[in-house]
């Protein structure tokens, strides 16, 4: 075992102190018929062969593209210090703070993240933390049952479908439902939350609905008009949950400004790699009417013996550890160290940097609108968006696919996101952040542009096939 | 906490300073944000500190140096399993390749990660005996809850729609019934037996046609197999139910037991504990779940699926129309994931079975060393931790578990789990897995001779222990009661100053 | 030194145990030294100590902990420049296109690492007004030698042989007549005049036709700028020698003097000083040397060349006759140098100029808080540093420099440095940079003035301190007298255990 | 200024502290015709901008082909125990420890590092440390002088031409001598030292020797026969110098069992990454006898006032800082963290990995020395060598262009290490160690082969214009 410490000598004298002649003694519990069949695996590595094979592995991925991929997940700039923190052993080596005494350190950024993402989001409670953005906005939905005891919930379709998607996977089981609030099909408010179609689903007084939840932005980029969401729900007695995407809070309004009741959303966009899909951080903040109701860990401010300020974690009677069956959530074992990565990165950005993060983003989706645009791609909605945005592309998915054998992650095509809508089908969703290049947004636009002028695809080419050009430089 | 000077730090609040930090982002144009409706607009900006790198970055190294970690010192926390995180999977999970993928990257351009995934997937089915892993669940709790949400869609696709129940033993880890609960069954809870498994008695008493599975932590949380897990799974499929298996605590029967060879349907892993993904001061982890036949189609999507020229891709949306869902955005915690898949090829067959060798000697080797100290409620060879108590101790000195956790922070060890399994009266949990040495082992013991000693000679030195520490026992009842959950601009009188 | 416990730690020999340890290589083929001859093989393996992946990194950890470090806390170290090392620089010296080329690739392999030693040698030639820079020395030191070594060929080439000595002034660094040493000159010591300058008097009585050089240190190593510069290098040249000018102190004046344009000859530079590259518990750095028109044929080789097609190239063996040669392997201490680049390029013209502004407005503010406390022996205006003296404070309460120094580690402060310059009684050079607070300054005065008060009240307090750090003040006589400068096995009565 | 704490505010109380109106008050000594013209750099970059120029600048380098280099730097595996102690903060932000109490942690690793390196030469006294090979060579022979009170030295042609230099350099200022002593042309012997002329170099009564300086394996990879050159150095008097390559020590003796006085060397190969030259680590140990000759740091074991053992740098009257002008050099910042580093990697690959690092080298570089034979390209010379040897190629240097467009770093040519030696014109010095590939082998063969059997080059291309393959994946 390359880590282990005993030499034969230390078991030896280890059985000895037993009292047993052999390690097999100490499993004379399991049942022989239970006994495991051999463990059919590769013979060990030494490290030196696992970091040639893991290095050759991660050659295989593709990271060196033109990328205009969002939908929930982006690429930003990290500064030096998150990675500097993350990779102190005494943090990412420790465990959940049960002994206060000899764990302030991770205690006290565990209070600074609640209070970092309060003061992003303008609400109280902030838990720390949850899987991501998704089971952030499932355990949202779920507070909002618990809080109003109803079990009718309304999630625009304008949410990420995965959220969509895990908030019915966790209503699989019980009583609770949920229905989907529409997108305006076309007009100015086009892809926004239907709000004539909120009010009716608001209506009926057997069903009462528990929670409301939009997104901001939506999932198709566009910005919603929050405010007026947030006062049907609570006209018909609902709380209302934004989901939210936090760079976007640098320059949006917080959702404590249009009075939402919680909020939920990915951390990932706070110095957190994209990795392919996780370690990722749910966030989830509430009203202090709702402390709780909140499922996570909440630490407190408070003293010790003498007086010193220090940190505990609190309120853990809403914990399973405690509660058990009667408990807010399962959840144990959560996103600490994203917690602490989003931490460290807002406190290293500040108010000014997340604003310029945010704006800069914008100014470059910007640019990249009117390049597409010549290209022959306009956009497929008229309304506001911050830094991503979808565009209409005859044949989409085939082009997307004649694009990457160019070499450019042309964003997602909304038929793969959105299967269902029809009239997405000719979508690309695209977007820009601060890390977009002036170089790769003309790159993209050159190659739609000649795609378009090739017209219509031949037909589509197998999976396997596309041959991705070679990176002329690693980056 | 530097070498010398205050231990305590403010909090990044109190560092900040109009005016401060800067220097990271280009400054974008002014117009940039024109194009908003005001009304979308934050009317000011987010009160986050301003803190220039130098001060931000002592802040976080001096705080580092308050925990007790892996990296600094033995950690016998019980159930978490605190063993060593090997450097190499830090490396690895930052590789560029890995760390920089965007989640919707088109297969192609994924072939890397992909693979890995699948083959972890594979190494998985052969450690555990099951058919079929998802990767998806983030942690134990979440593979929990895919693994009841499998066996809800089961019986529901065979209309068997009167199972509301879930058998519960009384010793499981509270993540069991909580998310029996949130799958919207019933927790039937099961006693223990006097040799600490499940009273066979009272399961079949619970048993019946409104079981729709028993949940069973093998080992289990005792630290003790459970001897007559045949004749449960037996009576459990005999009752039209199935089986779940938290499989939390796998470290001790590497290579020695495949839970789907012993009949479970359904389990999950913590790679955080069996497979040594660091636990990052409380997360993230990543709890794959093992399924057998009977659950295969309603794993989670997206599977990763192999073609038959050999390349990877992710099943999309709606390919799979009997499975549950999905649980979470994307596939998983792929960055933990990586850690896991090089723990895994780097042990191979034989090192993972020495893993479970070595953790079941030592927790054994510690038992026998604290015998004569503290009652040991079960006597039979424990698997990779075991459980002690002070009920004795308590009776005769005063000093409780709690107190003799905090006196061992002087001697420089992290507590063991106390008060957990909540059946055994002044429980401490004690896990010393495989990577600690022999001479740690002895030193931790000497600790607990001395603090025994203390209890009977001195009582008040263990009672008000920690001595050593940056701050002593906390006031948690006013953190409870008038809860402090976020910084707000305070007085001097309110907020106490760290020194 | 975790966070309770004993900090002290065993040496990694004491953690060794035969047996531990492996799994990083594979194990060679058993022929595989066969073909060496017998006589070559080492008869039994070097006594390297086993230890575990877990054990040694806990060693590590646990003592870095015992460390101050400018990541941990003040650091006021006079002459060293403690500032901030920005992590940025970090990552950017780890990029494996960087930390994993051969210094013997070929040109076109190496294109991106010879593009960024020459612009820094452009920016360095922009800062300091010099004609060439050669980024070759490992260190100011080692800069130093090349720079003298240059003037010695300067003067040998003209037939000049009679040029055997170089001034410097007594509150030089060590290096400068060290250096003056190996070059084989001899030292001929400059004493200050009152205001903290070069004598001028004593000066030109030195200067003569043996004068091979001058080094001045500017500012000097009292924190002063060298107001009577202009005339001194007049008379140096006038005299026919050179003038070096040790440019550790660069950190006070960028942007506003070029030691080029001042009429220097040649000088280094610090990058572990002024351009921020962390000191590394004594090194690496490193100490480029800019030279004037007249020692360009003699610098160092190879250098980095520029082709008219853009395109870099090193030069080649034996291309330029007239260089004094290599100084060391390779081209120099590159992956220092990225850091440097990192810096001035994040800092730009306008942010160098302000790191000076800073560094010297901090000096001076602590300065004005200090003369109070303590003598301030040159009142004027100091630049980034400046020195103060205990001497009355030890007439009067017994208490010196280095029980102050030691008291201050208590307050969680890194002493100044102490009994340097060698030309003021009971010194302690401070610096404390740019980058550190007002808070943190503020915080040094209010230490200051409690350390006084004690002296004077309570001075045991100060002259037993430190009292918090890990140890006590040591033995150094013992150690000197009988230097034990390896482990070798003993037995535990000779080796103090640590604790 | 990017890093700085210094508000507008703060700055007018600092000045109003100290009594002046402005910054530039404090600069009135500068007299104004000194004052410096403006400064000509580019605008400050943020650190996002920044760290994409840098990320571009690497990815110019090609760390991504076959590479068979050596000659004093080799590629190894670097367990990531070593960046994981290196990157951390208390370590590499401290400065030499000159206060004891406060700097335990450096203190102890230094004394590790002598410790360990003295393990590994069985020498007694170790210094921490020297900015590379080359100039710890010209310390242990300026060391020899000074021990010996004699002034001219020997140094074998087996030493690295970059020491010979570096050491005429050194030796540039003073009256010190030295002379070479040349390899032997052919036979048995051919490439190591010549025993007979070193002989009769030392035979000059009128100019007595003070140090023999001769490397192991020497810069040709071959294994010199140390003992008897030391035995002739002693019996002239004079000190024997071993210029040892550390990982070759896991297998060969060590400079102690041949009875060196001095041993000096390169440490890079311990853990410490190529880095196009440095910083590296300057391997410098002595016999206890030569302890206060020894330039450079040392630490001491000793006691603190209450008899714990504790650290402290020791033996100081040796350095510039208290001997000024009569030191024993002027080294004053040195290699530490590079000393660290060697430390660590000393430390977690242990005796027996350390051998298997040297044997698996040795077994790397046979199956490359049959597989360039079999292209057609025979060893140069006969003699037993480790892990690196030269080859025999017509036209090498135009080869060895032509296989770098083809990928492949095949080696060094002599002809360009070595520029002075006719016998050495046409070969090449490759290497190999236990990170070489069987692939990488096969690769470097069949392009050699090919060209050998393509014949004479038709001429040599300029040096911008040979264009390097992509890399088909990154490494
Ligand atoms: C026995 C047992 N089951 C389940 C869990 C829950 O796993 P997680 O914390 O990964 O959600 C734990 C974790 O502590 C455990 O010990
Ligand atoms: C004034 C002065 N000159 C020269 C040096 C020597 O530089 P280095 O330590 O880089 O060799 C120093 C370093 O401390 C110094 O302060």
């Amino acid at each position: 075992m390359p880590y282990g410490p005993h030499t034969a000598e230390d078991r030896a004298r280890m059985l000895a102190a037993i009292g047993v002649a052999g390690v097999d003694e100490l499993f004379a519990d399991i049942p022989p018929e239970l006994r495991a069949s051999p463990l059919g695996l590769p013979a060990p590595q030494p490290e030196l062969e696992l970091a040639a094979h893991l290095r050759e592995l991660a050659g295989r991925n593709r990271t060196d593209l033109a990328s205009f991929l969002g939908a929930g997940v982006y690429r930003h700039f990290i500064p030096a210090t998150v990675d500097e923190v993350l990779s102190r052993g005494e943090f990412y080596t420790a465990y959940t703070p049960y002994q206060p005494e000899v764990s302030q350190g991770t205690l006290q950024t565990i209070y600074e993240y609640q209070s970092l993402i309060a003061a992003l989001t303008e609400l109280d409670v902030v838990s720390a933390s949850h899987y991501d953005g998704a089971a952030a906005t499932a355990e949202a939905a779920l507070m909002t049952c618990r809080a109003t005891r109803r079990e009718r919930v309304l999630v625009s379709r304008g949410v990420h479908r995965h959220y969509r998607e895990t908030l019915a996977t966790y209503l699989g089981g019980g009583e609770i439902t949920f229905e989907e609030i529409p997108l305006v099909p076309g007009g100015p408010a086009a892809g926004t939350t239907d709000l004539a179609a909120l009010e009716r689903l608001l209506t009926d007084a057997d069903r009462p609905v528990a929670g409301v939840l939009a997104a901001q932005p939506n999932v198709l980029g566009l910005l919603e008009e929050m405010e007026p969401i947030g006062r049907l729900a609570h006209a018909a007695g609902a709380l209302f949950v934004a989901v939210v995407e936090p760079v976007s809070l640098g320059v949006l309004a917080p959702p404590g400004a249009y009075d939402a009741d919680i909020s939920a959303g990915e951390g990932q966009p706070l110095g957190i790699a994209p990795q392919y899909g996780g370690p990722y951080l749910g966030l989830l903040a509430c009203t202090d009417a709702l402390v709780r109701q909140i499922p996570g860990r909440l630490v407190g401010m408070t003293t010790d013996l003498d007086g010193r300020r220090a940190f505990v974690m609190t309120l853990r009677a809403r914990e399973q550890d405690i509660r058990r069956e009667r408990a807010a959530s399962n959840i144990c074992t959560n996103q600490a160290l994203c917690a602490l990565a989003a931490g460290v990165y807002l406190a290293t950005i500040g108010p000014h940097g997340l604003r310029d993060v945010a704006a800069l983003g914008a100014a470059r989706a910007a640019e990249l609108e009117r390049a597409l645009a010549d290209a022959g791609a306009p956009r497929l909605h008229p309304g506001p968006y911050l830094n991503e945005f979808a565009v209409h592309v005859p044949g989409a998915v085939a082009v997307h696919r004649r694009l990457l054998a160019r070499g450019v992650l042309a964003g997602i095509p909304l038929a793969e996101l959105e299967p269902g809508d029809g009239s997405l089908a000719d979508g690309l969703l695209v977007c820009a952040t601060e890390v977009t290049t002036a170089d790769e947004i003309a790159g993209f636009a050159r190659a739609l542009g000649e795609e378009l002028a090739a017209g219509p695809p031949a037909g589509d080419r197998p999976a396997a096939a596309i041959a991705v050009p070679a990176a002329g430089r690693l980056r | 906490m530097s070498v010398t000077g205050n231990p305590l730090q403010p909090t990044v609040f109190e560092l900040s300073h109009p005016g401060r930090g800067g220097g990271k982002i280009p400054h974008p144009p002014k117009d940039a944000l024109e194009r908003l409706p005001a009304g979308s607009r934050r009317a000011a900006p987010p009160a986050l500190p301003e803190v220039n790198e130098p001060e931000l970055v002592r802040h976080y190294v001096n705080l580092s140096q308050l925990n007790h970690a892996v990296d600094t010192g033995f950690y016998p926390l019980g159930s978490c399993t605190m063993k060593w995180n090997p450097k190499i999977n830090e490396w690895a999970a930052r590789l560029p390749g890995f760390a920089d993928l965007h989640p919707l990257a088109p297969d192609e351009v994924a072939q890397g990660t992909l693979r890995l995934l699948w083959e972890l997937e594979q190494a998985l089915r052969e450690i555990s005996g099951m058919e079929a892993v998802t990767l998806q669940p983030a942690a134990g709790a979440q593979g929990e809850l895919t693994g009841i949400l499998m066996v809800r869609a089961y019986h529901r696709a065979r209309g068997d729609t009167g199972r509301t129940e879930v058998l519960v033993p009384d010793s499981a880890h509270g993540t069991n019934p909580a998310t029996a609960t949130m799958a919207g069954f019933r927790t039937v809870s099961i006693p223990p037996a006097a040799d600490g498994g499940v009273d066979v008695a009272a399961f079949r008493a619970a048993l019946g046609p409104r079981t729709a599975a028993i949940m069973i932590t093998n080992p289990s949380t005792l630290g003790l197999f459970e001897t007559r897990i045949g004749e449960l799974l037996e009576a459990v499929h005999a009752a039209g139910a199935l089986a779940y298996m938290d499989g939390a605590n796998l470290n001790a029967v590497l290579g020695r037991v495949k839970p789907g060879e012993v009949g479970f349907d359904v389990m999950h892993f913590n790679v955080h504990k069996t497979f040594s993904t660091p636990h990052g001061g409380g997360g993230p982890g990543a709890g794959p779940v093992g399924v057998g036949e009977r659950l295969l189609p309603y794993l989670p999507s997206p599977r990763v699926l192999r073609a038959a020229d050999g390349s990877f891709r992710l099943e999309r949306p709606g390919e799979r129309p009997t499975s549950i869902g999905r649980l979470r955005s994307f596939v998983g915690n792929v960055g933990v994931l990586v850690r896991a898949y090089a723990y895994i090829a780097d042990h191979g067959a034989e090192g993972l079975r020495e893993v479970s060798d070595d953790a079941v000697l030592a927790a054994n080797y510690l038992k026998a060393r604290l015998a004569g100290l503290l009652d040991i409620p079960y006597e039979r060879a424990c698997m990779h931790e075991f459980v002690a108590s002070a009920a004795s101790l308590k009776r005769a000195t005063g000093v409780r578990t709690l107190d003799i956790a905090k006196r061992l922070i002087d001697f420089g060890f992290h507590p063991p789990t106390v008060y957990f399994p909540l059946t055994v009266e002044e429980a401490m949990l004690i896990e010393p897995t495989e990577t600690e040495s022999l001479e740690t082992l002895d030193a931790f013991v000497a600790a607990m001779e001395r603090i025994v000693a203390e209890a009977h000679d001195d009582p008040a030195m263990v009672t008000s222990a920690p001595h050593t520490a940056p701050v002593r026992r906390l006031d948690e009842a006013s953190a409870a009661r008038q809860p402090n959950l976020r910084w707000r601009p305070m007085t001097g009188r309110e907020t106490p100053c760290p020194d």
